[in-house]
């Protein structure tokens, strides 16, 4: 008798739900509305069982399913699901709804809608879960689908271009990690997650790959690195991103920035770092510096903006750079001497929480220049507002809490993350560190000036005494994150109970092949 | 003269050959015509099976899968054979084979 | 020589030449269905199972229907039942051609060489081993067979459709009574 | 009760006014009472709870009360984070939960008509609760964390009236200038954590104040030459040039004016700015780690006194030139900090402490004062404006007069003299440069000389304007906090006098007391006395003798030296500097960002793009050209053939047949008669 | 040169003749005494009789066995069916006639055998211009075709007639003459209703053949046999020791069982797909021109046909002669197979009562539109089905829905279709 599946369940019940949805042509609006809310809830139900079942105390993966799926090919259906997969769940399981709730008013078709991002995110959560490079990659490729019609189909006046210059962009990128993993495949006869990080650990997997010539392993790295580092990204592959969250619709953004932007951090810790540890340390100089270019032109840039959601679409390239930065950090100092690892699993650590409190704010922060944009007929230009706390000052309050999250007030979620990298860092690259600290200052400068230049001063642009309270639905978006905010912020042991045996088995395990 | 069983099979072939060739030949009725290219076709079938039982045989079932594709071939030939009659009979409200001369170069 | 053989063989050939010979169509078709079942039957006496059952169910089932719907679709007038005029001609014709094609094979046939089974328990060739074999050696030929069956299939069907927009039992397109336009 | 209150307890001190915080944040605007009730009583309980710590305390002086606990795992080991309870802790939990007290009682009358008195209020006590979470915390992380959240009502209050851009723009540069300094703060932490393994300042001989970790820090050198221990002395020092408003982050500082008067009495005055001489007073043993050290190019004290110096003269001088009310108190608290730092630096922070607490009542005493003015003058902040103030204004014309003698250090009777003096005296003892007490005699010239010059203009001499002549006394509410103030600002130096040092001594963590007579240092008394004198009087004759008779008449300095009032009434330029130079690459950092990703990083990809169109364009002709073309002329031939070839066409079946069985007679017997090879 | 000679001189067939006639003799070992009860009852007859003699009785008491068996069947099921119909229809049925020269009634028992006697002396009528030899070849061919199906049933364990190797195939090919019967007795009559008759029948005959054949490959594919004992043999065992392993409970198979049935209604020109002898459009079809024993040979062809199918179709789908549940097996496998045969049986009779019959453009369209098509379907979801057959765990539940999808989506989509089409029907020339 095998074990309830509940890896599967996760994967696939908003597929389901998609289905159900796509059959059901008579249901209204509303019906198919409340459909998907509850599907999508789904996932953070069944992530909170997960959680509740997962033993902290066990490294390694849990709940594995594994069946064979193409014999020919060694190719397995293998779920797994480890601190790491476990927290990204757990993202997914809350931001999935709030973005939904946040276009809980979409103009057309809630249906399709619906239907879609059902799919957009079982994609994620398999990707997420996966063990095998095959389904991974396919869960990887099929995130993009559904995203691209949901930007082209509901997103703002330059939507198609932006789609397909995502599209295309990411796809691009894929095709050659795609290229790098049939190179491996070839070599070794296995697309197994953990068997290949067990023999790029003993040194064997650069070997067989370098049976076909001695630039072999480099390239297959850099096709995979590159796939990974448009999916961030990582600095200077970014350009793609501003345009897509911007032109996306709401909760799509949401979703975007809160879980599809760490699936490729999740594949860095998944599949770059463990496969190929020399490669990567190798190149760890370069990197850093590009990690430290996505945060500090990142948020540089970001001053620069007039768009809002450009403008956040930045700040994310500058948090999520620093999860890269950690990382490359920790494969900068592997191999070095023994008193890095705590300082490794601190940077780890800390990259984790970031990704999941990057997920929240960010997409709070885009719910609520959602929220502005949808009252005020599309306009979300840093001048066209002013004084806005003075006619909502409830929605102005939640907005500044997920804007100082954002910043890493600490007391909310943010800080933690950000000083474990870089307590992380500093020990790692100090220089690094200092350098990166100029990132924060940037943040808290084109934070405060967003702040300043739209809730503050007196009412003018289009700002309105009618600017509505927030509904419901949009508390219903904003209270969880903000709830979130403050209780990682005040207990971040909740999510490093999780993430701790994993994080100790890779501080304790800082060695090249 | 002793006559092994596979000539026997053969000559039994060769007769009904030449009776399906006669009949084609001789009867100005297509679906005779038709009927007699039928039997032809038999007869080769009938020797392949003949080979294949009585003949030395490299490969055990390479005669049995010749008869099964011929027969395959030939219920096709038949079915759009017949059609042709029909569509034949439909222009000149008869099947006589020498009347259908329309498409001479 | 088994006796078996010999039955089969006459009762093949008889019914062959007889409905090659006979003026009523039905019958002549009826005859030939006789002889195909007889061909079935040689082939079980040859130990070949399923090609005797396929034959059957493709000619006697199958084949034999599509004739005797042809016969009855393409019903004869007296005038074009009457012997054509250059007949006779053709006949001999076609008497003299299959003679000599019948000599030649006979001669042919008698005179060659003919290897002799070398074992004396015959190959049998179970319907597993037939099922392997269509679908390893022969899976091409298989998929092509079935390609030109659908081919077949579909032109028989435009060859003898009658060519008509609408075939008959559906409505044709619904015209407003004129009635309606002095109202 | 009280009496048991231990470094396990003291949590509850910060977290009942986080309790009143969340109240006011639930409140709706309507529950005013609700609000400020909730957030008064939890800071007096707070107090109590303070008093009960003190007594914890001061029974063994020496002892540093730990409660350390786990935050969350990392790795095999755990971050954690601690209370602690010692003198220096008690002492400011005092201090700021009764100064607190205060301010809260005297803004219930202050803010009494604002629209948002509940949301004041949660902000208020959200201040409280960081405050003091900071001065219990025993862990630099912790210390940081409220470190930031200090930060963040100090942003939130000083944009109180956030729909003035002003108040907006200087609570943003206030929380941005503070966060170049907490950058700093963090890097220090974060080097601190990575040399030590820890950020608990005590933990049973683990942690980082404690003599393993330092020596263990004072054992490494940077690059440079450096000890550890002095750059992250420095770094940790950066966070407090920052909050404190040290040269050269003093900027927000006077800008932070803004916002309401008993926020700049609480926040900007007496407690907020003074973390950061707590801070350097709290990791004391780190910044004299390297003083042992001979031969390293820098200690770390040096720096603090030389910045403490720079900005005590600084202050000072600006807040002649100054003729807002609440900017003169406000460069004056830059330059008592100064001072403070200046103490710290020259290894007295005994005095610096006592300073810090004398000057949190007679500062904020003043401020509360000129609170009072502006309110009784309808917010009019302008002292050319104002005069002739202490008619109407009787018990804040006396308080704000003894909080005025207070700063200005008017010997003997106030407090402001007692700690003055001891810093002079540690600036005396210092061998290491004299400077910093010529520094410290020059600035008590100059703050005696503004302070009279406030006095003289605000409350003597005639009204000179509407709103002054209407003025009249503030409510209870407002008064009474101001008499309390007054007397502690008289009353508290008598705890700390050379004579009964009791303040030092406990500090220091000792339980006897070694008095000295007050000859010991006469000279510096006597001196100090003196300058104080001179300023007063030079300030009553500028400014008190003949008093300014119209609001546009012109300063009797600028009279003299236009050039030079100009300059400190622009407050020497910094913010224009500022502006030029860290404005400006900040901006064309950002124009480079921005220019990078528009043009180079997306025209490279648009260049590729491009050059996948044009392939497809070249394919297409190809495709047109050649194979089309190819095809065309294949077909027209085999067209040709086939025409030909269908002459042959009977159309007779039966001929077909026919011959097809003749050419099959003829090949078998062409095989047969050719002998069947 | 007798027949047994025969098969020495070519030995193969011989083997294979002999071997295949010769299962009946192998009684497998540890079965109940019941279950062996008719092998012991034949061997006590034949057993002492010399080796060559017992071959060919043995032979021929199987033929015998299954003739009698049939046709007493056949006797019944008339009976049955007109009771059911009385019953369906709140009429008592024939309850008259009992056993002859007695007074009992036994329910209308004698029913049958009267019918018997009245058919046996009516009179013989051939129409003058009909073909009369074609006139009474046709129901000697039909019936000759239906028995011939009845070789390769197997009956119980051990108990099939002939053990082929092309079992299945060899039932349909033999089934496939009936065509030609029905054809010749529509043409040989001379009559222009028997004609169109007899071209209606063979239209839906061939119709209804394709989906019927199209049916059953499934089968054969999951089996991997065209024995039918080896497809009662592949649907041995049960899953969690309950549910048997008939193909009928998995979705593919109940999809092509029910396709299966539908298309053996049609064959058997049973209601209501009756219309080659709609009495009010044909008189009665091609059998018009036939009266006394011909048209009762007739009748017994068409109720043959329609048994032979039903326990095809047990073989097929039903699991054969296995009993349902394991402790049922002490009931012996012919008594189960036997009840299976019944039950559906009664499943044609019940049908026969219920549903109005069909007309000619619905019934082709159903064949050509929905049962083709639905049938092809299915022959991707067995592939489907076979193909993942090692799947388990949730994958396993994924291989049910998207069978069951497989299954149940293309027959509401085309279901939808074809309602739509079966609207009532405009004439042309009415």
């Amino acid at each position: 008798m095998t074990k309830f599946p509940l890896l599967s369940l996760l994967v696939f019940t908003p597929c389901i739900g998609a289905a159900v949805l796509a059959i059901t042509r008579r249901a209204s609006a509303s019906v198919a509305r409340v459909l998907t809310l509850l599907f999508s809830l789904s996932t953070l139900g069944l992530g909170l069982v997960a959680a509740a079942s997962f033993d902290p105390t066990r490294t390694g993966m849990q709940w594995i399913e594994q069946h064979t799926w193409i014999e020919a090919l060694n190719v397995h259906y293998r779920l797994g699901l480890d601190g790491l997969s476990l927290v990204l769940v757990l993202l997914t399981g809350v931001v999935s709804p709030t973005a939904l709730l946040a276009s809980w008013r979409i103009k057309s078709s809630a249906r399709a809608f619906g239907a879609l991002f059902l799919l957009l995110q079982s994609a994620a959560i398999g990707v997420f879960l996966a063990l095998d490079f095959f389904h991974w990659f396919v869960f990887w490729e099929l995130s993009l689908i559904p995203a691209f019609f949901l930007i082209k189909l509901w997103g703002g006046p330059a939507a198609t271009r932006a789609a397909y210059q995502f599209v295309i962009y990411t796809i691009g990128g894929s095709a050659f990690m795609l290229l790098g993993f049939a190179a491996i495949f070839a070599a070794t006869g296995t697309l197994d997650f953990i068997r290949l990080a067990q023999e790029a650990a003993d040194g064997a997997l650069a070997e067989s790959l370098a049976r076909a010539g001695g630039w072999w392993p480099t390239a297959v790295f850099l096709g995979v690195l590159l796939g990974l580092a448009v999916k961030v990204p990582l600095f200077p592959f970014h350009t793609w991103l501003p345009s897509t969250y911007a032109e996306a619709p709401t909760g799509v953004s949401m979703f975007l920035t809160g879980v599809m932007s760490k699936m490729g951090v999740y594949g860095f810790l998944r599949i770059l770092w463990p496969l190929f540890p020399a490669q990567l340390h190798a190149v760890s100089g370069v990197l850093l510096w590009l990690a430290l270019g996505g945060v500090v032109l990142g948020a540089f840039a970001a001053m620069r903006q007039t768009d809002l959601k450009r403008m956040i679409a930045y700040s994310s390239i500058n948090h999520l750079s620093y999860c890269l930065l950690a990382l490359f950090a920790v494969s900068a100092a592997t191999g070095g001497p023994k008193p890095a690892a705590h300082a490794a699993a601190a940077a780890l650590s800390g990259t984790i929480l970031q990704m999941f409190n990057h997920g929240i704010s960010a997409a709070a922060l885009f719910a609520c220049v959602g929220m502005i944009e949808s009252r005020c007929d599309g306009r979300r230009g840093l001048h066209d507002f002013g004084g806005l706390r003075t006619v909502a000052p409830v929605f102005a309050g939640l907005t500044g809490i997920a804007m100082f999250s954002s910043l890493g007030l600490p007391g909310l979620n943010g800080f933690v993350g950000e000083f474990l990298i870089f307590r992380g860092v500093f020990g790692l690259a100090p220089w690094a560190a200092a350098i990166a600290t100029l990132g924060l200052l940037a943040t808290a400068v084109f934070l405060l000036t967003f702040w300043q230049r739209v809730f503050h001063g007196p009412a003018r642009g289009a700002t309105t005494a009618g600017f509505a309270a927030l509904s419901g639905v949009e508390y219903a978006t904003l209270v969880p994150l903000v709830a979130l905010m403050f209780i990682l912020g005040i207990w971040p042991q909740l999510l490093a109970r999780l993430i701790n045996p994993l994080i100790t088995t890779w501080a304790g395990h800082l060695n090249l092949p | 003269m002793s006559l092994s069983p596979l000539q026997l099979c053969l000559l039994f072939s060769s007769a009904l050959f030449c009776v399906g060739l006669i009949g084609a030949l001789a009867r100005s009725n297509t679906i005779l015509v038709l009927l007699g290219v039928e039997l032809m076709l038999n007869a080769a079938n009938i020797n392949f099976i003949a080979f294949w039982r009585f003949g030395p045989a490299p490969s055990p079932a390479t005669g049995v899968m010749f008869v099964v594709f011929s027969i395959a071939v030939a219920a096709a030939e038949a079915a759009v054979g017949l059609a042709l009659v029909i569509a034949i009979y439909r222009h000149q409200k008869n099947i006589r084979l020498q009347e259908a001369v329309r498409l001479k170069g | 020589m088994s006796i078996a053989f010999l039955i089969i063989a006459l009762v093949t050939l008889g019914s062959a030449a007889v409905a090659m010979s006979l003026r009523n169509l039905i019958h002549s078709a009826l005859l030939l269905i006789a002889s195909w079942a007889g061909i079935a039957a040689f082939y079980l006496w040859a130990g070949a199972e399923f090609v005797a059952f396929a034959q059957l169910l493709v000619y006697v089932g199958a084949v034999s229907m599509v004739v005797l719907f042809a016969v009855l679709l393409t019903r004869q007038s007296r005038v074009d039942m009457a012997i054509a005029p250059d007949a006779l001609r053709r006949i001999v014709a076609a008497l003299l051609a299959g003679g000599a094609t019948l000599g030649v094979l006979f001669g042919a046939v008698v005179s060659a060489p003919l290897p002799i089974a070398a074992s004396a328990t015959p190959v049998t060739v179970s319907v597993r081993q037939m099922g392997q074999e269509l679908m390893g050696t022969h899976a091409a030929a298989l998929l092509i067979v079935g390609a030109l069956l659908t081919v077949a299939l579909l032109g028989a069907i435009i060859l003898a459709s009658t060519g008509r927009e609408d075939p008959p039992g559906v409505a044709p397109p619904a015209v407003a009574p004129p009635t309606r336009k002095t109202s | 009760m009280l009496m048991s209150v231990t470094a396990a307890h003291v949590w509850l001190i910060p977290a009942l006014p986080l309790l009143a915080a969340g109240i006011g944040a639930l409140t709706p605007r309507v529950g005013r009472r609700l609000a400020a009730g909730a957030a008064i009583v939890a800071l007096a309980v707070s107090f109590l709870l303070s008093c009960g710590a003190l007594v914890t305390a001061l029974a063994d002086p020496a002892a540093h009360l730990v409660h350390n606990f786990a935050w969350f795992d990392l790795g095999d080991s755990a971050v954690r984070l601690g209370w602690l309870l010692d003198p220096l802790t008690a002492f400011m939990c005092v201090m700021v939960t009764f100064v607190g007290l205060l301010i809260f009682i005297f803004s219930t009358g202050y803010m009494h008509e604002d629209a948002n008195f509940t949301r004041f209020f949660c902000f208020l006590s959200l201040f409280a609760a960081a405050m003091l979470g900071l001065i219990v915390a025993n862990s630099l992380l912790l210390l940081f964390i409220c470190w930031e959240l200090v930060g963040l009502a100090s942003y939130l209050l000083i944009g109180f009236w956030f729909h003035k851009p002003e108040a907006a723009a200087a609570g943003k540069k206030a929380f941005i200038t503070t966060r170049i300094g907490d950058l700093g703060l963090l890097l220090g932490m974060v080097w601190l954590y990575d040399a030590t393994g820890s950020l608990l300042f005590y933990d049973g001989g683990n942690g980082v104040l404690e003599t393993n970790a330092l020596g263990a820090l004072t054992a490494q050198f940077t690059i440079g030459g450096l000890a550890v221990s002095t750059a992250i002395g420095l770094l940790i020092f950066c966070g407090a040039v920052g909050k404190s408003g040290q040269f050269p982050l003093h900027v927000w500082l006077p800008d932070a004016m803004e916002g309401p008067t008993p926020v700049s009495a609480l926040i900007h005055a007496a407690t907020m700015v003074a973390a950061g001489v707590f801070l350097v007073a709290r990791v004391y043993p780190l910044m004299t780690a390297d003083l042992p050290l001979t031969g390293v190019p820098l200690h770390a004290l040096t720096v603090v006194a030389a910045i403490g110096a720079i900005t005590a003269l600084l202050g000072a001088v600006i807040a002649v030139g100054q003729s807002d009310i609440k900017r003169i108190l406000a460069f004056s608290t830059v330059s008592q900090l100064g001072y403070m730092m200046l103490a710290l630096g020259v290894g007295s922070w005994v005095a610096a402490i006592f300073h810090l607490l004398t000057h949190a009542f007679f500062k904020a005493l003043l401020f509360l004062g000129a609170g009072s003015v502006i309110h009784a003058a309808h917010h009019e902040q302008d002292i050319r404006r104002l005069g002739g103030l202490r008619r109407p204004l009787r018990v804040t014309f006396a308080t704000f007069a003894i909080g005025m003698m207070a700063l200005a250090g008017v010997p003997f009777l106030f407090s402001g003299f007692w700690s003055k003096e001891a810093i002079l005296h540690a600036a005396h003892g210092w061998t290491v440069s004299p400077l910093p007490l010529y520094v410290a005699l020059a600035g008590v010239v100059l703050t005696a000389f503004y302070m009279t010059r406030l006095v003289a203009e605000t409350f003597f001499g005639t009204p000179r304007s509407e709103t002054a002549e209407h003025a009249h006394e503030s409510p209870a509410t407002m008064t009474v906090p101001l008499v309390v103030l007054a007397i502690f600002a008289i009353l508290l130096g008598f705890l700390g006098t050379p004579a009964w040092p009791w303040l030092q001594a406990r500090l220091e963590g000792r339980t006897e007391i070694h008095g000295h007579s007050l000859a010991d240092g006469a000279g510096l008394m006597g001196l100090s006395i003196v300058l104080v004198a001179l300023g007063i009087g030079a300030g009553w004759a500028l400014y008190g003798r003949r008093p300014r008779a119209r609001a546009a008449a012109t300063d009797p300095i600028e009279g003299r030296a236009p050039k030079l009032f100009h300059a400190l009434r622009q407050r020497l330029g910094f913010d224009e500097l500022y502006a030029a130079t860290v404005g400006r690459i900040s901006d064309g950092l950002a124009a480079l960002a921005d220019w990078l990703d528009r043009s180079v990083w997306d025209g490279t990809i648009r260049f590729l793009a491009r050059l996948g169109v044009f392939a497809g364009v070249v394919n297409r002709e190809a495709d047109e050209d050649v194979i089309n073309g190819g095809f065309d002329a294949g077909s027209e031939g085999l067209r040709r053939g086939a025409n030909a070839y269908s002459h042959a066409q009977t159309g007779d079946a039966h001929g077909y047949l026919r011959v097809v069985a003749i050419g099959f007679v003829m090949l078998v017997l062409v095989v047969m008669l050719g002998g069947g090879r | 040169m007798t027949l047994v000679q025969l098969s020495r001189v070519t030995p193969g067939v011989s083997d294979w003749f002999f071997q295949s006639l010769s299962s009946p003799f192998i009684a497998a070992a540890g079965d109940s005494r019941l279950e062996r009860l008719p092998i012991i009852a034949r061997d006590l007859l034949t057993s002492r009789l010399p080796e060559p003699w017992r071959w060919w009785l043995n032979s021929l008491l199987a033929i015998l066995v299954v003739l009698f068996g049939f046709a007493i069947l056949f006797a019944l099921l008339t009976l049955v069916e007109r009771k059911v119909l009385g019953r369906v229809q709140n009429r008592p049925g024939p309850n008259r006639t009992g056993l002859p020269f007695t007074k009992l009634r036994l329910f209308g028992l004698g029913q049958p055998l009267a019918d018997g006697i009245k058919m046996l002396t009516k009179e013989d009528i051939v129409p003058r211009s009909a073909d009369k030899l074609l006139h009474f070849l046709a129901p000697v061919a039909l019936l000759a075709f239906s028995i011939l199906t009845f070789a390769v049933l197997p009956f119980g364990r051990n108990l099939v007639p002939v053990e082929l190797d092309a079992g299945i195939l060899y039932f349909f090919a033999a089934g496939a003459g009936t065509e030609l019967a029905v054809f010749m007795a529509g043409w040989a009559s001379r009559n222009k209703y028997s004609l169109l008759a007899a071209m209606r029948a063979l239209a839906q005959l061939i119709s209804y053949e394709l989906p019927l054949l199209l049916s059953f490959v499934p089968v054969i594919m999951m089996a991997g046999t065209l024995s039918t004992t080896g497809v009662v043999e592949a649907q041995a065992g049960w899953k969690f020791g309950f549910i048997p392993h008939w193909h009928v409970l998995t979705p593919w198979g109940f999809a092509a069982f029910v396709i299966f049935m539908v298309s053996a209604l049609a064959e058997s020109n049973r209601s209501p797909f009756d219309l080659p002898e709609a009495e009010s459009e044909l008189i009665a079809g091609h059998l018009t021109e036939y009266s006394g024993f011909k048209y009762a040979l007739f009748f017994m062809a068409e109720y043959f046909g329609m048994c032979a199918l039903s326990a095809m179709a047990v073989t097929l789908f039903l699991g054969g002669w296995r009993a349902p549940l394991p402790f049922l097996e002490i009931v012996p496998s012919y008594v189960w197979f036997a009840l299976k045969l019944f039950a559906l049986l009664f499943g044609f009779i019940w049908i026969r009562a219920t549903f109005p019959r069909l007309r000619i453009d619905q019934l082709t369209r159903f064949a050509w539109k929905f049962l083709v098509p639905m049938a092809l379907i299915n022959l991707g979801t067995a592939a489907f089905w076979s193909l993942t057959c090692n799947w388990s765990g949730p994958l396993q539940l994924a291989r049910w829905a998207i069978a069951l999808a497989l299954v149940a989506g293309p027959f509401v989509v085309m279901g939808r279709k074809l309602s739509r089409d079966y609207a009532p029907r405009t004439y042309r020339y009415a």
